[in-house]
């Protein structure tokens, strides 16, 4: 599955996009997990603290599962207005 | 209920907003307006611009959900929100959101509830030029803590 | 601080009072205005329009007041309180209260409350025209109520 | 000394001013009872619950003293805004 990340994290991890393999449905915990294994030292922009996550276009609050088609966004705390 | 909601690089001109809030009112006493600007310092530091990102498709819906939940809590008749992407300079307008109601205590609330949200759920962030270079914005504790008022 | 206060006649115009309030202001982040406009219904009954009566004197003094009142609470920088006495059609302008300040929470909370305080303190009284005939308007205990927020 | 009306409260005394005869200093309170007493019918306008009271321009919310030059005004309740 593919995953979109926005501003600061975008440009720590060097990436616009990430393309995770793993078994569908899965959960926005197991996707954090697995991004911050896959970026190690980014792994402390990775937590639930510092990077905001959504699920087709809408902010979860808590864990929330995953399907295929889905699409998944992580994100820094937002700043606008 | 006429809802106005955009996403823009273009500038904004309030007049015509609040135009768009009066043309052709007849029942409401009361238009409340925010109107965000670029300052020059921002948490010590002298700033020159700013280069404001966002999340295409989730912005929009983001916006519109905070403003559908705003008209759920009050009676409000109008409401137009545009928030500005791209680069910006100082005294620049970022954001703008007028409210229209019947009457005043409607409008002021709903105008500082879709701010307050829109800074804690909107996916917009602010890139500052400084003379020291490039920073992104960090949010700020004092934004979250401002939703608190709004607990039912 | 800037401050502008004006009681009159003649109709005030939104942009001019944005303009003035943004006009080489590199330190604010936020304006925060209200306008009141005057309903086709009010209490019930259809309003053709009205007429605003002042105490000529007293009534800057009380804005004033009041405005300094504002100033004391919350770091602003610039207010603009304009309002219109004599003859008035529905939809008119009746009011406008613009602030300025470099945060948001600051120029709500004085914007609506310089309003609350205008329609307890200051020295105006509305007569309106309906289909069967003029008549004063009442004081509201919920704008007598509307205070209780800004207590300290 | 002279008693400055406005709005419905003028209207319904029939007068804008009223020239109270009155022994100086005295107070708020005792004008408006003197007010009363010259406006019997329309009493019932001149209560503080009627009728506000201002002193030099200024709002009085409890008793004030008045002095030789003061300039005193009652009218209903503010509905401006």
């Amino acid at each position: 599955m593919k995953i979109l990340f926005f501003a600061a994290l975008r440009e720590r991890l060097g990436c616009d996009s990430y393309e995770l393999e793993t078994a569908l449905p899965t959960d926005i915990n197991t996707v954090r997990s697995a991004l911050q294994q896959a970026f190690p030292a980014q792994a402390g922009e990775l937590t639930t603290e510092r990077a905001l996550a959504a699920v087709n276009q809408t902010l979860i609050h808590d864990n929330a599962s995953i399907n295929d088609g889905d699409e998944v966004a992580f994100f820094p705390p937002v700043t606008g207005g | 209920m006429m809802i106005f909601i955009a996403v823009q690089a273009e500038d904004f001109d309030v007049a015509t907003e609040y135009a768009e809030l009066r043309k052709d009112n007849r029942s409401d006493g009361a238009v409340v307006f925010f109107s965000g600007l670029v300052r020059e310092m921002n948490q010590g530091d002298s700033v020159s611009g700013m280069a404001l990102e966002h999340y295409p498709g989730m912005t929009e819906k983001a916006l519109r959900q905070i403003v559908d939940e705003a008209a759920a809590r009050w009676p409000l008749n109008r409401v137009r929100l545009i928030h500005r992407v791209g680069t910006l300079r100082v005294s620049d307008q970022i954001v703008f959101v007028g409210v229209s109601a019947a009457h005043r205590e409607a409008a002021f609330a709903a105008c500082h509830f879709i701010m307050d949200f829109l800074k804690n759920r909107a996916p917009f962030w602010k890139k500052e030029v400084t003379a020291s270079g490039e920073r992104w914005v960090e949010a700020l504790s004092k934004d979250k803590k401002a939703l608190d008022k709004w607990q039912k």
